[in-house]
């Protein structure tokens, strides 16, 4: 569909859904007072953090409001106030889904302040680990997807098999999903001894599973049914609203930041991304099978191209004591320095940019000299995603609106930070 | 029967009372407890970031419904709010007016540190504390706290329940309430 | 004592009056009717959740009775559900929000009176239309469905009380075409007659399209997936129900289920040759547990086949499944009755 | 109302700035939605799929308070101070993320940390920052407390073992194997949970 507006607003984000509602068919020219407005607020199954205002007319949606905020926990401005270290967990927290990619952004920006770059198996164990949280972030994605369906072994399956991967990251980082694994200059641990091993088999298993996943979900009847023709978003609005991560693939668009701006290891590693045409719901769920499968190809191909050597910057390991050092060389642990407690990098402002499991995440840091950050400014991909209630919902049936919910993957903590 | 009066009095006390006595008495005090152990089920209120571990508590792998508690819809039909991380100042109206909602005898668990104490955000200006806008039974830290954390808060909250049974919860309840009102004043 | 009791059969046995009473209240209150009917729905409720788990890699309710695998699990439920507070909404209607939970469930049970499960104790009401009149019946139940929405004053339960009567409609006169395509095959619509008349070869087989459109009918009329669309969580909470609470819930939940296993009793007569193979018998053991025995198994299996598609399939769109009930059901329904009329008018089935 | 955007020539912008920044095109690939079978045949694999799963279950559920499962040891459970080694630099107590952890006086009047459970996020800032290892590390991850109070820990608290109050004190351990089959399976190691 082409739009002629020339201009974007509030105001014309109505006439768009008005017209598209009008396009669709569906008998609908003016609101009357027959529209119902329903707050699909916190307190439901199918809004997580978010209150979802639709008001429709019969079994129609005419106008779809959401309401943001319920999770804005003014992490800017936190982190204006506390030293640089203090601010890695504070990023993990709002996309506690996909962790490490969020990290590694914040680390990248801190670290050209800085002017050091990490040691190349620094740079490996974070892209696997940001992998990992990758395909675990598109499961619980999928599976919440699955659940908005009514498709209640979607769920369990997502969340079963995801717990494959946060099991690994756990033998990696020790935690479950909040790793702070990644730290100016390096990685806080090496990885064990069983690990390549480990991801093997558990990458085999699931490979295995992938036909039933299909069987089930995918190309299962009802899904199939629910999805298809459901929410299109087409190539020119996908770009003009400024879509971002499978959402924007699913629209056709060839834009991923691991192949527009390499970071970390991906410059050097073989890895396709998927695109697909039709930009409805089925295309972004395949989009995201497709993405865990050349994610698994990342990590394997990481896990063979592996480089040796140490895992922090030597830089940071000159300033441990006698104590750190010995840990460091016998258990590969990285004790902190002191001086982490008091990180001052020069003067200056840098950017990162990171493809994090939803889409692109951008990261702004300014520093005045001082142990604190002048201003940190930071762009989630849900943030960016959440227009596409207003846009896609207006002219389908209430049904479709946890469909379309879950097939943008949107996450509210993320968006609001 | 003195006086060969039955039906004399208040209807409405009368009924409390015989309820109560039905209630209170001792095989039928323990069916209900017991049901209300193995029957937690918490409402869909997704506070913050903690969901995703509850996700993960009610999935395969650490399934707790084992334990007879099932995610459900609406707060009508639950009796368990799990305060699921940080609570903003625009969320804890929501959960405030979903615990109201909710049908008698209900408990609450506060789940992660943000929910106890702030956590991460201690000093956010938007940043509530749980136990400031409901009665808390169970704590849980962590950030996120693993699901077997989780899996244990149930468990202790189901000791709880047979242990000091459910007019005990009652009253610690209505004490909670008044201590915080007065606090508040 | 056992003097007492040979006086009562003794008075049973003399009076018809007391003893049909007796034995009908008994059928109705006790077995196969409510007692067991709450059993019933509380085990489905539990069987539901553990076969669900397998699919789903975990192992579902455990911990309440681990020897047993957590099958009290259902009652625990039931137990907990009735003693907690009934909240009424201050803008409820009231008489209808507190009144159609318990009347659906009643005109629910209510079929019972009309099937027989055993060839020696009747059903207190034996007549020749049973079929017809137990339809009559159960089609009765989801009007208070539709009132349990239109009286909580919330907008969730409005929509799904207009969902379930739209989604009524399209899937009810299938259904009601399909049996009675039975009927018109079996050329009764006496219950006992059209078991009989299966001793040499099951409803199901006889007549499949009949089966497949009453069995797909009976998804949606029961409420179970893919046509869970009254009361799709993740859309409207839980449809008519979301203002319930307490018992009033528990009896609504129940509902559910209650309904299958009527249902399922139904399909289980019609189509899966109710008692047989055994033909006949005397006593009340050989006579009437046996043979009702059977027939319960043959409704578990059909129902825990139809709360098994939960771990199989989402739920379809209202327009969709509509659209479904409409054009595939209706016409394989259609089928079914051009199938029997085919059937008995080309002397291919023959009843003496 | 609204800001007035020149949305055609942003658009050609950011298309021609995608067009710029992917020089790699060859790492980009349709994907095509297969060609689905008919409904029935799908709808008939769907069950059979589930089917397959009621027959051969293939659980991955960790029977929880019967048993645990172990963790590597560098898993960031709940850990206690080594009064003795800890030199009372307050190096921990400036980087916790989340203030949960004080100094205090000792009675000899030096500094030592205490912690708040109830604010931790397991971290291990404070661990890995300690330049003498003053504290030692368990794996102990699932506690939950009845009363807000228990959660503050003063010094004799905070130096107490955590093994001891171990929630989940005599379940057997289990150690997780991947398998290629079944994703993972704990293997008991023999070893109850908490004492030794």
């Amino acid at each position: 569909m082409e739009v002629d507006s020339k201009s974007i607003s509030t105001q014309a984000l109505e006439e768009l859904s008005k017209e598209l509602i009008q396009q669709r068919d569906l008998g609908i020219t003016e609101e009357g007072e027959r529209l119902i407005e329903l707050q699909i607020g916190p307190t439901h199954p199918g809004s997580g953090h978010m209150r979802i205002r639709v008001w429709v007319d019969g079994d129609i949606i005419v106008r779809c409001d959401p309401d943001i905020g319920f999770v804005f926990r003014t992490i800017e401005k936190l982190s204006e106030n506390r030293i640089y270290m203090k601010t890695i967990p504070l990023v993990e927290r709002p996309s506690l889904l996909d962790t490490t990619p969020m990290t590694i952004g914040y680390i990248n920006a801190l670290e050209k302040l800085m002017g050091i770059e990490p040691p190349p198996r620094a740079k490996y164990l974070r892209t696997i680990l940001a992998e990992l949280t990758r395909i675990a972030s598109h499961l619980y994605g999928i599976g919440i997807f699955a659940i908005f369906l009514g498709h209640s072994t979607g769920f369990m399956w997502g969340f079963g098999d995801r717990e494959l991967f946060v099991e690994l990251a756990n033998q990696l980082s020790g935690a479950r999903i909040t790793y702070a694994y990644v730290i100016p200059g390096g990685v806080r641990r090496d990885m064990p001894q069983s690990f390549p091993d480990n991801v093997e088999k558990a990458l085999r298993y699931f490979e295995k599973r992938l036909p039933d996943w299909y069987k089930m979900f995918l190309n299962n009847p009802v899904v199939e049914k629910r999805l298809r023709e459901v929410g299109i978003l087409r190539k020119n609005d996908a770009a003009k609203l400024g879509i971002t991560g499978p959402n924007l693939r699913a629209s056709g668009i060839e834009y991923d930041v691991r192949v527009a701006d390499p970071y970390e290891a991906y410059d050097e590693l073989d890895f396709m991304v998927p695109v697909a045409d039709e930009g409805d719901a089925y295309a972004r769920a395949l989009v995201r099978f497709e993405e865990i499968k050349q994610s698994i190809n990342i990590i394997r191909d990481a896990l063979r191209k592996m480089p040796g050597g140490d895992i922090i910057h030597p830089q940071i390991a000159r300033m441990f004591n006698p104590l750190m050092k010995k840990i460091y060389e016998e258990s590969r642990r990285v004790k902190f320095p002191g001086v982490f407690a008091s990180l001052k990098p020069p003067k200056g402002e840098a950017t990162a940019r990171v493809e994090a499991g939803r889409g692109e995440a951008l990261f702004y840091l300014v520093s005045d000299g001082s142990p604190r950050p002048y201003r940190f400014r930071w762009t989630t991909p849900s943030y960016r995603n959440a227009i596409l209630f207003k846009y896609l919902v207006p002219g389908h049936r209430l049904a479709d609106l946890p469909a379309i919910y879950g097939s943008i993957d949107y996450f509210p903590p993320e968006a609001d930070r | 029967m003195e006086g060969g009066l039955v039906f004399i009095g208040n209807l409405d006390l009368t009924t409390r009372k015989v309820l109560r006595w039905l209630v209170e008495r001792k095989p039928l005090k323990d069916i209900v407890e017991w049901a209300t152990a193995f029957s937690l089920w918490p409402v869909h209120l997704m506070t913050s970031c903690c969901g995703v571990e509850l996700g993960a508590a009610y999935a395969p792998r650490f399934d707790l419904e084992r334990y007879g508690s099932l995610p459900f819809v609406s707060p009508r039909q639950t009796n368990l709010i799990v305060i699921e991380g940080t609570l903003t100042r625009k969320m804890a109206r929501v959960a405030r007016i979903t615990w109201e909602q909710m049908a008698d005898p209900k408990f609450v668990i506060a789940m992660g540190a943000c929910a106890i104490d702030g956590g991460l955000f201690w000093n956010s200006y938007n940043v509530v504390r749980a136990s400031e806008v409901m009665p808390v039974d169970i704590y849980i830290p962590g950030c996120p706290p693993r699901p077997e954390a989780l899996a244990r808060a149930i468990l202790l909250l189901q000791q709880r329940i047979r242990k000091r049974g459910l007019s005990r919860h009652d009253l610690e309840m209505i004490e909670s309430t008044i201590k915080r009102i007065d606090s508040s004043k | 004592m056992i003097q007492e009791i040979l006086l009562l059969k003794e008075l049973l046995g003399n009076n018809e009056m007391i003893y049909r009473t007796v034995i009908g209240l008994g059928y109705m209150l006790i077995y196969p009717g409510l007692i067991m009917i709450v059993i019933a729905a509380a085990l489905l409720l539990w069987a539901e959740r553990k076969i669900v788990a397998l699919v789903q890699l975990r192992y579902g309710p455990l911990w309440i009775s681990r020897r047993i695998g957590g099958a009290l699990q259902g009652f625990a439920d039931l137990i907990r559900f009735s003693f907690q507070e009934v909240i009424i909404p201050r803008r409820s209607d009231v008489i209808p929000f507190l009144l159609s939970p318990g009347l659906a469930i009643l005109f629910s049970v209510l079929p019972i009176a009309f099937m027989p499960v055993s060839p020696y104790i009747k059903p207190p009401i034996h007549s020749d239309i049973g079929l017809l009149a137990a339809i009559a019946v159960i089609s009765v139940a989801p009007i208070f469905i539709v009132l349990m929405g239109w009286a909580s004053d919330n907008k969730f339960a409005f929509v799904g009380s207009l969902r379930e009567a739209l989604l009524i409609v399209s899937y009810e006169i299938p259904f009601i075409i399909s049996i009675l395509s039975m009927g018109v095959m079996f050329g009764s619509l006496d219950f006992y007659e059209i078991v009989e008349r299966q001793s040499l070869l099951p409803g199901m087989l006889l007549n499949p399209f009949a089966f497949l459109a009453s069995f797909i009918a009976m998804l949606r009329v029961t409420s179970r997936f893919p046509f869970e669309i009254s009361e799709a969580e993740t859309e409207i909470v839980a449809g008519p129900y979301t203002e319930y609470s307490g018992l009033m819930f528990g009896l609504s939940m129940g509902l559910a289920y209650i309904k299958l296993y009527v249902y399922a009793l139904m399909v289980s007569l019609v189509f899966l040759g109710g008692w047989l193979p055994i033909v006949s018998g005397e006593g009340v053991i050989g006579g009437f547990l046996i043979p009702s025995l059977i027939v319960i198994l043959k409704l578990t299996v059909v129902s825990l086949v139809a709360v098994f598609l939960r771990a199989v399939y989402g739920r379809y769109r209202i327009d969709q499944a509509i659209r479904i009930g409409w054009i595939h059901v209706f016409a394989l329904s259609i089928v079914s009755l051009v199938w029997s009329i085919i059937l008995v008018y080309g002397g291919w089935v023959r009843w003496a | 109302m609204g800001v007035e955007v020149d949305f055609e020539k942003i658009s050609e912008e950011i298309s021609t700035s995608i067009e710029n920044l992917a020089p790699e095109k060859k790492r980009f690939y349709k994907v095509t939605t297969p060609s689905l079978g008919p409904s029935v045949v799908r709808n008939i694999e769907a069950i059979t799929t589930g089917l397959k799963y009621v027959i051969k279950p293939m659980r991955i559920t960790i029977d929880y308070p019967r048993q645990v499962l172990e963790q590597p040891p560098w898993y960031r459970g709940m850990f206690r101070l080594l009064e003795n080694v800890c030199i009372g630099c307050s190096l921990c107590d400036i980087i916790c993320p989340s203030d949960a952890i004080r100094m205090v006086l000792n009675p000899e009047k030096k500094k030592r940390p205490v912690i708040n459970w109830g604010r931790c996020i397991f971290c291990y800032y404070c661990v890995d920052i300690c330049p003498v290892e003053a504290f030692d590390t368990t794996t102990i991850h699932d506690m939950a407390f009845d009363k807000y109070e228990d959660m503050l820990t003063n010094l004799e608290e905070f130096t107490k073992d955590p093994r001891e109050k171990d929630p989940s004190k005599g379940a057997m351990r289990m150690r997780i194997k991947f398998d290629e089959k079944r994703g993972f399976v704990y293997e008991p190691t023999g070893k109850k949970n908490g004492g030794g």
